[in-house]
C-alpha cells in the first residue's frame, strides 16, 4: 500500500509564497518563518517520529503559476500540507487546485471573508476579526464622526470597506461623511489624496481615515502624510494591511500616533512572543528583522496542523479535517487559538499607534478573542450565510433560513 | 617615405562569398589615385577595408611606417586617413554645422574649426549651417559629405564616387579642389570614380578592378588603352 | 484644369517651403502621354521634391498637380497614386534588402495588390517570364537569388530600375538613374528610357549631360524651385543662367 | 500645516522656561513645584486614563515649568528608570532631568522605559501647552499657541487672548491670534451680533477651507439677516479664492508629479532616446541609486549621525557613479554586441533587470529599506493659498537642475555631440576619427548614472525596495515616446503634461480612471502625432 | 489558386510541425487515459495540464510572431487579446456554474450577488451559450485589434510608438479589469469553473480533451501563419517591416496589410486565451500586465523570430524552465532565466532554431581569419557574421531595425 510506504518519508511542507515579483516584499518573511518552523519541529523530533521536509516553490507572484505549483506540490512532490499564499486571488486561484486533489492550505493573512472551504484554513483575520473592531475603537475612543475608507482597488478593500460602509450607517454615520476612495496597485502619487484628505477632514467633525491600502502603496502614502503634516492628533490613519515590516520602509518619526489594527503586534509583551522573536532572529541571522501578523497566522497555523497531526496519528488530509476542528494552540499574544468549525481560528482584536521605533503601542485590546466569522453579518446576501465543517452540517455555505448547503459543495455532495 | 598608402594583397569576405582577391594598390604620396571599375567588383569594398570599416581576412595595409590591419576606424581616422563614403552617410538629425564639427573628433583644441577653403569649395554649405544634415538635397550631402572629411585635416583621402549626384559645375569644382589638395595641402587621395572624363582629367595613377581583383594599374593615360577600358564596359 | 486634358503630368503653380525655406515655388510643367522630359538643375534645386510632391510623399502648400487630366493627385496617398500608374526610382537606392532580388521583382510586378488576391497569388510562366527579361535588362539574371543587402550600391540602382520597369507604370520618375555607373551602362541606360518613352510619360532627373544628350528630349532646368530654361539641351546649355549657376564653367 | 522641527520645539521650551522664570507668575509658581514632581513621579505607574488626569493637574498649576515635561511626554521622549522609578527626560545625545533640566549621568539603555501615550492624550497636550505658551517669548511659539486654539475653539480662552493681544506687537502673532479668537466667537453661542459680525472678516481673512467650515457652522435658523448675509458673501468670496487655489494646487501636484517622471524617464531619454536601446534594465538602474542613498544613510547612521542632513549630497554623487559604473559594464559586457539590432536589446536588457533584481533582493533582502528624509527634505510650507512640501520641492528643482545639465553636455558639448553622431550612424562615426567604443560606454554610462540620481530622489517619496524600478519604467516609456523618442524637450514637456493631466483628471476621476484615461488619452495623442509631441518632421528622419 | 496557397502553407517545415503537433494532439491523451498510473508511458494529470498551458502559451507566441517577425509590429499588448479570450471563455465557464455559486443565485455569479448586482449586465448576456461564447472569443479581440489597429496604422503609428500605445492598451486594459465596477470580477478575476460543456471541468477525460483541442489548435494556426507567411503577402509583410515606405511606393496598401496580420494575430492570441482558462482554472487581470507581452515577445526572440517553429519552442522552453526552476531554485531561478535571456541574445542572436544554421555555417567559419580583436567593427562585424553565418535562406536574415532616434 503506497500508504505505509509514505508513512516510512519525511512528512512533506509545501510553502507556497512569492520570492519575487511585486509580493516577494510580503511573501518572503513567511517563507522564512516557516522554514524555521520546520526546523524547530524538526529539532523536536519531527512529528509521528517522522522528520519534516519543506517543499519551497516561488510563485513569482503570479496566480496562475500558482495554481500550477500548487498542482505540482500536491502530486509531484505530494506534500501532506501547503502554507501559502498572501493574497486573496492567490488564495482563489490554488483554491480549486486544493479541492480537487484534496489538499490541506493554510492561509496566513487577513481577508475579505466570504469564504470557507473545506481544505483551506484560513488563520488570518477575518473583517469581524480586524476591520469592525478597529473602527469602534474611532468611534468610542477618538470620537470620530466623519471616515474616509481608502484602498487600493482590489477584492479586500472593496469588500472590507463595503462591510465598514454598512456598518457605518448602522452606526448613524450619515453617507456625506463617508468618503471612499480608491488607487490602484503601487499607486506612489499621493498628493492629491492626501490634500482631499484634509480637506474632508476640516469640515469640523472628528475625521479618521481606514486605509486597506495594499503593501507597496504604504510607503509613498505615509511619506506624504507626514510631508503634508497630517499628525495622528488631527486625523488619525488606521491601517489593516500596514505591520511592523512596511513600517520597517521609512523613518515613523512623523507617523507617531497612527494606528493599524491586527491580532498581534511585535510589541506585545509575552513569554511566547518574547521566545518566537528570539528564534526569528537566531534563525534570520539579524537582531534587525522584525515579526508581524501573519508571520503569528503561520506560527499559529503550523501549530494547529501539528497538532491535529499528533492527535489523528496520520497526516492524511482527510483525518486531520476532521480532527483539526475544535483544536486549541496558544497564540503569541497570551491566549489560545481554536480552530472554529468555519476553518477559521479565534483572535484577539488589538490596535495600536505607531512608535517613533516602527513598533506598535497596543492601546486597546479586545477583552475576549473574537471568532473569525466566514459570511459577515453584516451583509444582507450573507447574514444568512454560516460555514460549519463538522457533522452534520459539513459545509460551507449554509444558508441558516433555509437551511440547505447552497452551492458548490451541494453538488460536491 | 617613399608611399603613403599601401595595400597588398587584401582579401576580404562577406559571409562565405570573396569580394576581394589579393588586391594591391600603392597610393604615391601627394599624387591622385583613381579606382575605376563597373558596379560590384569591389572598389567600396577595397576602401571600406582601408578605413577599417570591413574587416580583411587577409593582406596587409600600411601607411607611412604603421601597419593598419588591426587598427579600428577611429584609430586610422586619427592617423590622418579621411573617408568620404558611397551614399554620402550624412549623420541626419545633426546640423550641417554639427556634421562638419564631427570631424573635430581626432583634433587638437587649436584645430578645431573649419578651414576657410571649405566653404570657398561649397558656398551652399555656408547658407545652410542650421539646417539638419538629412534634410539637404542628395547633391547638398554629397557637398557635405567631402567638407566633413576635409576637417579632419586628413593626410589621405580617400574618396568613393564623390561626384555622384553632384551638378557639373560644382565637379568641375571638385577636380579643381582635388588638384589644389594635392598641390597645395600635400595630400594623398584615393578616389573610386566611375566618370571617366573627370579621372581622366586629374588623376595622376589609375588602377582598374573587375570581379575582386586589379586587373591592371597604370598612369592615368592607359585609361585610353582598349584593354583597359575593355574592363569598364558591360 | 481645361489645360490638363490632355497631359500625363500637369503641375502648375506648386509651391512647398519647409519650415521657411521655399523649396518649389510656384513651378509649372507638363508631360504629355509617351512623351520624355529630363529634368536637370542645380544641387537642390527642388527636383526630388517634385518628384516627392508627385508621388504623394509630400503635400504642395499651393498648386495644382492632375494625372492623366483629371486625376487630382494631391489627394490621394502613395498607394493609390502608385496604383494609378506612377512608378518611381528613389535617387537614393531604395530595396527591400532582406529579400530576394527575385522577390523584389515579383513585389514590383503589376498585380493585383488586394489583402487577399496577394494572400492566394500563384505565380504562372508569363510572371516568370517578365521578371525573367527583367533581371536580364538589369543584368542582375546572375544574383536573382541573392538578398538584395548582398549587392552593391550600383547593382542597388539597377535592382531599383528593374522594380520600376515591373511595375510597368504609364508615368516614370527616375531620379538620378546612372549616378554610380559606368559610362557604358550609362549609354544603355539611356536606350532603354528612350525605348520605354515610345510608350510611356518618362521623366528623368539627370545631372549627367552625356546622359541627357544621349536621352534626345526636351529639358527643363530647374532652380530655386521653379522652372529657369526649358527647351532642348542645346538651347538650354547654351543659356547663360544655366551655365552660370549649373553647368559652369 | 508647519511641524516645526523637533529641535527647535525643544528650544522653544527652554525659552519657556526662560520666561517663566522671569515672569511674574513664577512667584507663585515656587510652591507648586513639590507638587509638580510628585505628579511627575505618577507617570510610570499610571494607565491612559490617569496620565490624562496628571497632565490636566499639571496644567492646573499653571507653572510653565511643566512645558517641557508635557512637551516631551507628547514626543514620546520621557523615560523612567526601571528601577528607581525616576522620570526623565532623553533626547537624541542627552537625558536630563524633567523640572530641573539638569543632565543626569546616562544610564544603561535597557534600564529606561518609555511613558506611552495615545492620541487622545497628545491631543489633551497640545492643547494645555498651547494655553501656557500664548505669552511665551519666542514668536513662533505664539504663532503655534495661538493656531492650537483657533483649532479647538473654547470660550475659556477668549481672556487669554484678550490679554495676549493687549501685549502683542508682532503683527504675524496678532493676525494668528486675532484668528483664534474670531474663530472662538463665531462659535460662541452667546458673544453679540456685534461681535460675531466682526469676527467673520477676520475669519475670512485667513482663506482656506477651515475658514469656509468656521463660518458655515456659524450659521444656523436662528442667525439674524445682517450676519447671515455677511456669512455668505465671506463664503462666495472664500469659495471663489478657493476655487483659483484648488487649480493652483493642481498645478503643482501635476508639476510635481511631472518632474518625478521626468527624472525617472531622463536616464531612458538618452539610452533610449539617444542610442536607441530598449532598455529595460533602466528601472533598476533607479533602484540601484535608491539602494545607494540607502547604504549612504546606513553608514551615516552607524557611524555619524550627525551628517545625517548631508546624507543626500553625498549620496547623489555616489550613485551617480555606482549606476554609471554599472551602466559602462553593461555596455562594454553586452549592448555592445547588439548594436544596430535594436530588439535584441530589449531581450537582453530585460534579462539584466530580472539579474539586477534578484542581487539586490539576495543582498538587502526582499523588504523595504528604510531611507529617511533629512529634515530639509522634510514638512511643508505655505505659500499664498498652496501648501507645498519641502521633499516635492526640492525634486522639482533636482529634476529641472538635471535636465538643464543634461542638455547642456548633449547640446554643447564635443561629448554630447558625438553621442548623437555615434547613435546615427556608427561606422561613420568611426571613421570620422570618434572613438566609438568610449562614447558608447559613456553615453550609456551617463544615461545609467542620471537612473542613478532619479533614484535617489526617488528614495525620498517612494519605497526603495528591489520593486521600485518596476513601478517606473512603464511610465518612463510613455513618457520619452510620447514626448518624441529623441528629443529631450518633449520628455520635458511629456513627463509635466502628463503630469499635470494626470492631477486635473484624479479629482474627478479618480486615481485609477484617471490613469485609464490618461492611457487612452497618449493612445489617441500618437494617433494624431504618430512621433510624439515634438516629433522630429522633415526628410532627416524618414530618410 | 486557393488549394495551390493551402500546398504552399505546408512546406517542408511546416508540414513536420503540423504532423508533430496532431500526433501529440492524440499521443499525449491516450498514453495518460489508456496507460495505467504506475506504468511505462503514462503521461500523469498533472503534465497533461502543465503542457496543455504550455501550448497556449506556445499558441500566443507564434500569434505574436506572425505581426513582429513577419509584419515588424513589435507589439508589446499581446497579452491583452490572450487575456479578453480567456475572459470570454472565462464568462462562459462562469455562467456554467448556474446555481452551484456559493451563494446559489441561479444567474448571477458569486461577485456579482455580492457586489450587489440585480441583473446581468449586457455584455454577459448570451455567455451561457457555448456558441456564443466562442464566437465573443473569437470577436472581441479581433475587434479590439481591428479598431485599434485602423486607427493606429492608419495613422502611420510605426516602431516604438506603436510598441508603447500597444503597452498603453494592454495597461489599460489591466487597470480597468482590475476595477471591481467593471463586472468582471476584479482582481480576482473569475475562477472557481465547474464544467464546460456539461462535463466536469476537473475529469481527466475533459483535461485530455481540452490538450487535445489545444494541439490541434496550434496545428491549425500553425497551418494558416505558413499559408500567411509562405504567399507572395507574406512576402509584402516582410517589404512592410523593412521598407515600409518602399512598399507604399510600390502602391501596397500598408495600412491594410499591417490590419491583416494584427487581426489574425489577435484572433489566434484570443483562441489561445480561451484554451488557457479552462486549463489553469483562473482568469484575472494579471494577464493583461505589460510584463506579461514582454514575456511573450522574449520567448518568441528566444525561440527564434520570424520563423514558425521558433516561438512555438521558445515558449515551450523558456516556461519549462521557469517550471521547473520556481521549483527547484526558488530564490536563485531569476538568474537562471535572466542569464539564459542575456546569453540567448550575445551568442543565438537568431534565437534556438537559428543555432542549427549556425552550427552549419561553422565549419566554414572556422576556415576564416579572425577579425580584428579589438576596437569599433566588431559589435558591426559581429553582428552582421552571426547573420551570415546563419540561415542562407533569403526570409528573414536580417532584423528590422527601427533607426535609433527617430
Ligand atoms: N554588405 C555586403 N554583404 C554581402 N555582399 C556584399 C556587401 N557589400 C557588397 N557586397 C558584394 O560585394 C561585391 C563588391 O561590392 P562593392 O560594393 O565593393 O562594389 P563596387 O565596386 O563598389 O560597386 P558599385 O560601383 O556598384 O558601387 C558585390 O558583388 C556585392 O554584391
Ligand atoms: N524637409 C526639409 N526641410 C528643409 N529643407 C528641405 C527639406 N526637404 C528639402 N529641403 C531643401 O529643399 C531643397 C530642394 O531639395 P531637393 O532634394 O528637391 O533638391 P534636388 O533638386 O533633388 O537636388 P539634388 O540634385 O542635389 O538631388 C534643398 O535645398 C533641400 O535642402
Ligand atoms: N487578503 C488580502 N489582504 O489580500
Ligand atoms: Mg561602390
Ligand atoms: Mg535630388
Amino acid at each position: 500500500l503506497p500508504a505505509i510506504a509514505q508513512d516510512e518519508g519525511p512528512i512533506k511542507v509545501g510553502i507556497l509564497h512569492s520570492l519575487s515579483g511585486t509580493m516577494a516584499i510580503s511573501e518572503t518573511t513567511l517563507k522564512d518563518v516557516m522554514l524555521m518552523l520546520v526546523e524547530q519541529q524538526n529539532e523536536e523530533g519531527g512529528l509521528l517520529g517522522r522528520e519534516l521536509e519543506p517543499v519551497v516553490v516561488d510563485i513569482a507572484s503570479d496566480w496562475p503559476l500558482a495554481a500550477e505549483k500548487a498542482r505540482e506540490l500536491l502530486t509531484v512532490e505530494d506534500v501532506d500540507v501547503v502554507f501559502g499564499c498572501w493574497t486573496s486571488v492567490c488564495r482563489k486561484s490554488v483554491l480549486p487546485v486544493f479541492e480537487e486533489l484534496n489538499g490541506l492550505l493554510f492561509y496566513p493573512v487577513q481577508y475579505e471573508g466570504e469564504e470557507s472551504q473545506r481544505n483551506v484554513f484560513y488563520t488570518g483575520a477575518s473583517p469581524n476579526q480586524q476591520a469592525i473592531p478597529a473602527v469602534d475603537y474611532l468611534m468610542e475612543e477618538e470620537g470620530v464622526e466623519r471616515w474616509v475608507l481608502a484602498g487600493t482597488d482590489y477584492v479586500y478593500p472593496q469588500t472590507t470597506n463595503k462591510i465598514l460602509e454598512q456598518y457605518l450607517m448602522d452606526n448613524g454615520v450619515a453617507s456625506e461623511d463617508i468618503m471612499i476612495n480608491y488607487t490602484p496597485f503601487g499607486h506612489s502619487d499621493w498628493q492629491t489624496i492626501v490634500s482631499d484628505i484634509e480637506a474632508f477632514g476640516s469640515a469640523g467633525k472628528k475625521t479618521a481615515v481606514v486605509s486597506t491600502i495594499n503593501g507597496d502603496a504604504n510607503v509613498p502614502f505615509y511619506r506624504e502624510l507626514a510631508n503634508q503634516g497630517i499628525e495622528a492628533s488631527d486625523i488619525p490613519v488606521v491601517a489593516f494591511s500596514v505591520g511592523e515590516e512596511e513600517l520597517s520602509g521609512f523613518d515613523t518619526e512623523p507617523l507617531v500616533g497612527h494606528l493599524a489594527a491586527w491580532n498581534y503586534f511585535m510589541s506585545v509583551d509575552t513569554p511566547e512572543n518574547e521566545e518566537f522573536i528570539a528564534a526569528w532572529h537566531e534563525f534570520i541571522g539579524s537582531d534587525d528583522r522584525v515579526t508581524n501578523d501573519p508571520m503569528e497566522a503561520h506560527y499559529i497555523g503550523f501549530n494547529l496542523w501539528a497538532a491535529a497531526v499528533e492527535e489523528a496519528g496520520t497526516t492524511d488530509p482527510d483525518a486531520i479535517i476532521e480532527t483539526i476542528v475544535g483544536l486549541e494552540v496558544p497564540n503569541l499574544t497570551g491566549g489560545m487559538a481554536e480552530m472554529l468549525p468555519n476553518h477559521h481560528i479565534t483572535k484577539p482584536v488589538l490596535i495600536g499607534e505607531i512608535q517613533d521605533d516602527g513598533q506598535f503601542f497596543v492601546v486597546s485590546e479586545t477583552d475576549d478573542l473574537v471568532p473569525g466569522d466566514a459570511w459577515s453579518d453584516y451583509l444582507p446576501e450573507s447574514a444568512m450565510l454560516d460555514a460549519d465543517w463538522t457533522e452534520p452540517v459539513m459545509c460551507g455555505n449554509y444558508n441558516t433560513e433555509t437551511e440547505t448547503c447552497g452551492g458548490s459543495s451541494a453538488s460536491a455532495e | 617615405m617613399t608611399s603613403a598608402l599601401v595595400i597588398d594583397s587584401l582579401d576580404l569576405h562577406y559571409g562565405a562569398a570573396q569580394a576581394l582577391r589579393r588586391v594591391s594598390i600603392e597610393c604615391r604620396p601627394n599624387r591622385i589615385t583613381a579606382v575605376l571599375g563597373r558596379n560590384g567588383v569591389g572598389k567600396s569594398s577595397t576602401l571600406r577595408a582601408i578605413t577599417g570599416i570591413n574587416a580583411i581576412s587577409a593582406g596587409e595595409i600600411s601607411f607611412g611606417d604603421e601597419t593598419l590591419r588591426r587598427s579600428p576606424p577611429y584609430k586610422r581616422a586619427r592617423m590622418g586617413i579621411g573617408y568620404v563614403p558611397q551614399g554620402r552617410e550624412i549623420f541626419p538629425l545633426l546640423t550641417v554645422r554639427e556634421n562638419l564639427q564631427t570631424g573635430y573628433a581626432g583634433l587638437k583644441h587649436s584645430e578645431r574649426n573649419v578651414p576657410d577653403y571649405i566653404f570657398e569649395l561649397f558656398p551652399v554649405l555656408k547658407t545652410m549651417l542650421n539646417r539638419r544634415g538629412g534634410d539637404l538635397s542628395g547633391g547638398q550631402q554629397q557637398q557635405l559629405a567631402i567638407a566633413r572629411a576635409l576637417v579632419t585635416r586628413p593626410k589621405v583621402l580617400v574618396l568613393d564616387e564623390p561626384t555622384e549626384g553632384i551638378q557639373p559645375s560644382i565637379i568641375k569644382d571638385i577636380g579643381r579642389a582635388l588638384q589644389f589638395l594635392r598641390d597645395e595641402k600635400g595630400m594623398t587621395i584615393l578616389l573610386v570614380e566611375q566618370y571617366l572624363d573627370f579621372c581622366r582629367e586629374i588623376a595622376d595613377d589609375i588602377y582598374v578592378m573587375d570581379r575582386g581583383e586589379i586587373m591592371h594599374a597604370g598612369p592615368a593615360e592607359d585609361l585610353d588603352r582598349e584593354d583597359v577600358r575593355r574592363h569598364l564596359m558591360v | 484644369m481645361s489645360k490638363a486634358l490632355d497631359t500625363m503630368l500637369y503641375l502648375n503653380g506648386v509651391s512647398v517651403s519647409f519650415d521657411g525655406f521655399k523649396a518649389l515655388n510656384s513651378l509649372s510643367i507638363i508631360v504629355k502621354p509617351a512623351e520624355m522630359l529630363a529634368i536637370i538643375g542645380p544641387n537642390g534645386a527642388g527636383k526630388t521634391t517634385m518628384m516627392d510632391i508627385i508621388t504623394g510623399k509630400t503635400r504642395p502648400d499651393a498648386g495644382e498637380v492632375y494625372f492623366n487630366g483629371r486625376t487630382d493627385l494631391t489627394k490621394l496617398d502613395e498607394a493609390a497614386i502608385a496604383n494609378l500608374g506612377i512608378g518611381r526610382k528613389f535617387q537614393k537606392p531604395t530595396v527591400f534588402e532582406s529579400q530576394s532580388v527575385w522577390d523584389n521583382l515579383e513585389m514590383a510586378l503589376k498585380k493585383p495588390r488586394g489583402i487577399f488576391s496577394t494572400l492566394f497569388y500563384a505565380s504562372d510562366r508569363e510572371d516568370k517570364d517578365r521578371i525573367l527579361d527583367i533581371l536580364e535588362t538589369v543584368r542582375l539574371a546572375g544574383r536573382k537569388d541573392d538578398l538584395a543587402a548582398n549587392l552593391s550600391h550600383g547593382q542597388k540602382q539597377w535592382l531599383e530600375i528593374g522594380m520600376l520597369l515591373a511595375q510597368d507604370p504609364k508615368l516614370l520618375l527616375v531620379d538620378e538613374p546612372v549616378a554610380g555607373m559606368t559610362d557604358a551602362e550609362t549609354v544603355e541606360t539611356a536606350n532603354l528610357l528612350r525605348e520605354i518613352s515610345k510608350t510611356r510619360s518618362v521623366v528623368v532627373v539627370e545631372h549627367d549631360m552625356s546622359f541627357v544628350r544621349d536621352l534626345d528630349t526636351r529639358v527643363t532646368c530647374l532652380a530655386e524651385g521653379t522652372v529657369l530654361a526649358e527647351g532642348s539641351l542645346e538651347q538650354v546649355s547654351a543659356n547663360p543662367t544655366v551655365i552660370e549657376r549649373y553647368l559652369g564653367r | 500645516m508647519f511641524r516645526a522641527p523637533f529641535a527647535f520645539r525643544l528650544l522653544a521650551a527652554a525659552l519657556c522656561l526662560l520666561a517663566g522664570v522671569f515672569a511674574p507668575i513664577a512667584v507663585s509658581a515656587q510652591d507648586n513645584t513639590s507638587q509638580i514632581r510628585e505628579l511627575i513621579a505618577a507617570m510610570p505607574d499610571a494607565s491612559l486614563r490617569e496620565l490624562e488626569e496628571i497632565v490636566s493637574s499639571l496644567a492646573a498649576t499653571g507653572n510653565t515649568d511643566v512645558v517641557p515635561v508635557l512637551e516631551a511626554l507628547g514626543e514620546g521622549d520621557l523615560y523612567f528608570n526601571e528601577e528607581t522609578g525616576d522620570v526623565v527626560i532623553v533626547t537624541r545625545n542627552r537625558m536630563y532631568d524633567p523640572v530641573t533640566e539638569e543632565e543626569i549621568a546616562p544610564v544603561g539603555e535597557t534600564d529606561l522605559s518609555r511613558i506611552r501615550v495615545n492620541n487622545g492624550l497628545r491631543r489633551d497636550i497640545d492643547a494645555t501647552i498651547g494655553g501656557m505658551t500664548l505669552m511665551a517669548d519666542d514668536p513662533q511659539t505664539r504663532i503655534s499657541a495661538a493656531r492650537t486654539m483657533g483649532a479647538s475653539p473654547d470660550e475659556e480662552n477668549i481672556p487669554l487672548l484678550d490679554e495676549a493681544l493687549a501685549a502683542e506687537t508682532d503683527p504675524a502673532v496678532r493676525t494668528a491670534m486675532e484668528n483664534a479668537r474670531a474663530v472662538t466667537i463665531l462659535g460662541m453661542p452667546d458673544a453679540t451680533l456685534e461681535q460675531k459680525r466682526q469676527a467673520v472678516p477676520i475669519v475670512s481673512r485667513t482663506s482656506g477651507g477651515a475658514a469656509i467650515v468656521t463660518l458655515r457652522s456659524a450659521l444656523n435658523e436662528d442667525t439674524p439677516e445682517e450676519l447671515r448675509a455677511d456669512i455668505e458673501s465671506a463664503i462666495a468670496g472664500l469659495e471663489q479664492e478657493r476655487a483659483f487655489w484648488q487649480a493652483a494646487q493642481n498645478v503643482w501636484f501635476g508639476l510635481s508629479l511631472g518632474s518625478v517622471l521626468l527624472l525617472a524617464a531622463i536616464g531612458l531619454a538618452i539610452t533610449f532616446g539617444v542610442m536607441g536601446v530598449i532598455n529595460m534594465a533602466h528601472g533598476e538602474m533607479v533602484m540601484l541609486g535608491a539602494y545607494t542613498t540607502y547604504v549612504v544613510q546606513e553608514t551615516i547612521r552607524q557611524n555619524s549621525p550627525e551628517l545625517f542632513d548631508y546624507s543626500l549630497a553625498i549620496a547623489l554623487p555616489l550613485a551617480f557613479l555606482v549606476t554609471a559604473l554599472i551602466g559602462v559594464a553593461i555596455e562594454r559586457g553586452i549592448i555592445r554586441w547588439l548594436y544596430g539590432r535594436a530588439l535584441e536589446t530589449l531581450l537582453a536588457t530585460w534579462g539584466l533587470s530580472l539579474i539586477l533584481q534578484q542581487t539586490v533582493r539576495s543582498i538587502f533582502g526582499p523588504t523595504n529599506r528604510q531611507v529617511g528624509n533629512p529634515s530639509w527634505m522634510s514638512g511643508s510650507f505655505d505659500f499664498y493659498g498652496l501648501s507645498i512640501t519641502y521633499s516635492r520641492m526640492w525634486i522639482v528643482v533636482f529634476a529641472i537642475v538635471v535636465f538643464a545639465a543634461l542638455l547642456v553636455v548633449l547640446n554643447r558639448t564635443s561629448l554630447g555631440l558625438q553621442m548623437r553622431a555615434v547613435t546615427q550612424n556608427r561606422r561613420m562615426a568611426s571613421a570620422m576619427g570618434i572613438r566609438t567604443p568610449f562614447v558608447d560606454a559613456m553615453t550609456f554610462g551617463l544615461g545609467s548614472g542620471i537612473a542613478g540620481l532619479a533614484g535617489v530622489a526617488l528614495s525620498q517619496i517612494d519605497n526603495v525596495s528591489p520593486n521600485l524600478g518596476q513601478g517606473y519604467i512603464i511610465d518612463s516609456f510613455m513618457v520619452v515616446v510620447f514626448g518624441g523618442v529623441g528629443n529631450l524637450w518633449g520628455t520635458l514637456v511629456g513627463a509635466l503634461t502628463l503630469g499635470i493631466a494626470n492631477k486635473f483628471l484624479e479629482p474627478y476621476a479618480g486615481a485609477v480612471l484617471g490613469k485609464i484615461l490618461i492611457l487612452v488619452f497618449i493612445i489617441l495623442f500618437i494617433q494624431r502625432r504618430p512621433r510624439g509631441l515634438f516629433a522630429l518632421k522633415g526628410r532627416a528622419v524618414d530618410a | 489558386m486557393i488549394t495551390q496557397a493551402l500546398f504552399r502553407a505546408l512546406d517542408k517545415k511546416a508540414i513536420w510541425v503540423v504532423a508533430i503537433l496532431l500526433v501529440i494532439a492524440l499521443a499525449v491523451p491516450a498514453a495518460n487515459l489508456l496507460i495505467p498510473p504506475g506504468s511505462p508511458g503514462h503521461v500523469p494529470n498533472y503534465l497533461v495540464t502543465l503542457f496543455g498551458k504550455y501550448l497556449t502559451y506556445a499558441m500566443l507566441a507564434l500569434a505574436l510572431d506572425l505581426v513582429w517577425g513577419y509584419c515588424g509590429i513589435l507589439s508589446l499588448g499581446h497579452g491583452a487579446f490572450f487575456a479578453l479570450g480567456g475572459y470570454a471563455m472565462g464568462m462562459y465557464l462562469m455562467r456554467q456554474i448556474g446555481d452551484r455559486g456559493v451563494y446559489g443565485d441561479p444567474v448571477l455569479p458569486d461577485f456579482m450577488v455580492f457586489l450587489n448586482y440585480s441583473e446581468l449586465p449586457w455584455f454577459w448576456q448570451g455567455m451561457d451559450q457555448f456558441w456564443f461564447a466562442m464566437l465573443m472569443v473569437v470577436l472581441v479581440p479581433g475587434l479590439l485589434a481591428f479598431v485599434f489597429g485602423w486607427f493606429a496604422f492608419r495613422s502611420r503609428v510605426t516602431g516604438v510608438y506603436l510598441s508603447i500605445i500597444t503597452q498603453a492598451m494592454t495597461y489599460a486594459l489591466l487597470l480597468a479589469f482590475f476595477r471591481n465596477d467593471m463586472g468582471f470580477g476584479g482582481n480576482n478575476g473569475l475562477t472557481d469553473f465547474k464544467d464546460i460543456l456539461g462535463q466536469p471541468i476537473t475529469a481527466t477525460t475533459t483535461r485530455a480533451s481540452l490538450f487535445a483541442a489545444t494541439a490541434i489548435a496550434l496545428a491549425l494556426s500553425v497551418f494558416i501563419c505558413s499559408m500567411i507567411v509562405n504567399s507572395k503577402l507574406g512576402k509584402v509583410m516582410i517589404a512592410v517591416r523593412d521598407a515600409e515606405s518602399r512598399a507604399r511606393f510600390l502602391g501596397y496598401r500598408v495600412e491594410y496589410v499591417k490590419l491583416f496580420a494584427f487581426v489574425v494575430s489577435a484572433v489566434i492570441a484570443g483562441i489561445a486565451g480561451a484554451l488557457y482558462v479552462p486549463q489553469v482554472g483562473i482568469i484575472n487581470p494579471g494577464e493583461f500586465a505589460p510584463a506579461n507581452s514582454i514575456e511573450v515577445v522574449i520567448w518568441t526572440a528566444v525561440g527564434g523570430r520570424g520563423t514558425i517553429i521558433g516561438p512555438i519552442i521558445g515558449a515551450i522552453i523558456v516556461n519549462m524552465g521557469k517550471s521547473y526552476f520556481t521549483g527547484a531554485l526558488p530564490e536563485l531561478w531569476l538568474f537562471a532565466l535572466g542569464g539564459l535571456f542575456v546569453f540567448v541574445t550575445l551568442f543565438l542572436p537568431k534565437g534556438i532554431v537559428g543555432l542549427i544554421g549556425q552550427w552549419r555555417g561553422y565549419s566554414e567559419w572556422r576556415n576564416r581569419p579572425a577579425p580584428p580583436s579589438d576596437g569599433a567593427p566588431s559589435g558591426e562585424a559581429h553582428a552582421s557574421d552571426l547573420a551570415e553565418r546563419g540561415e542562407n535562406t533569403k526570409t528573414v536574415t536580417r532584423a528590422p531595425q527601427p533607426k535609433p532616434a527617430e
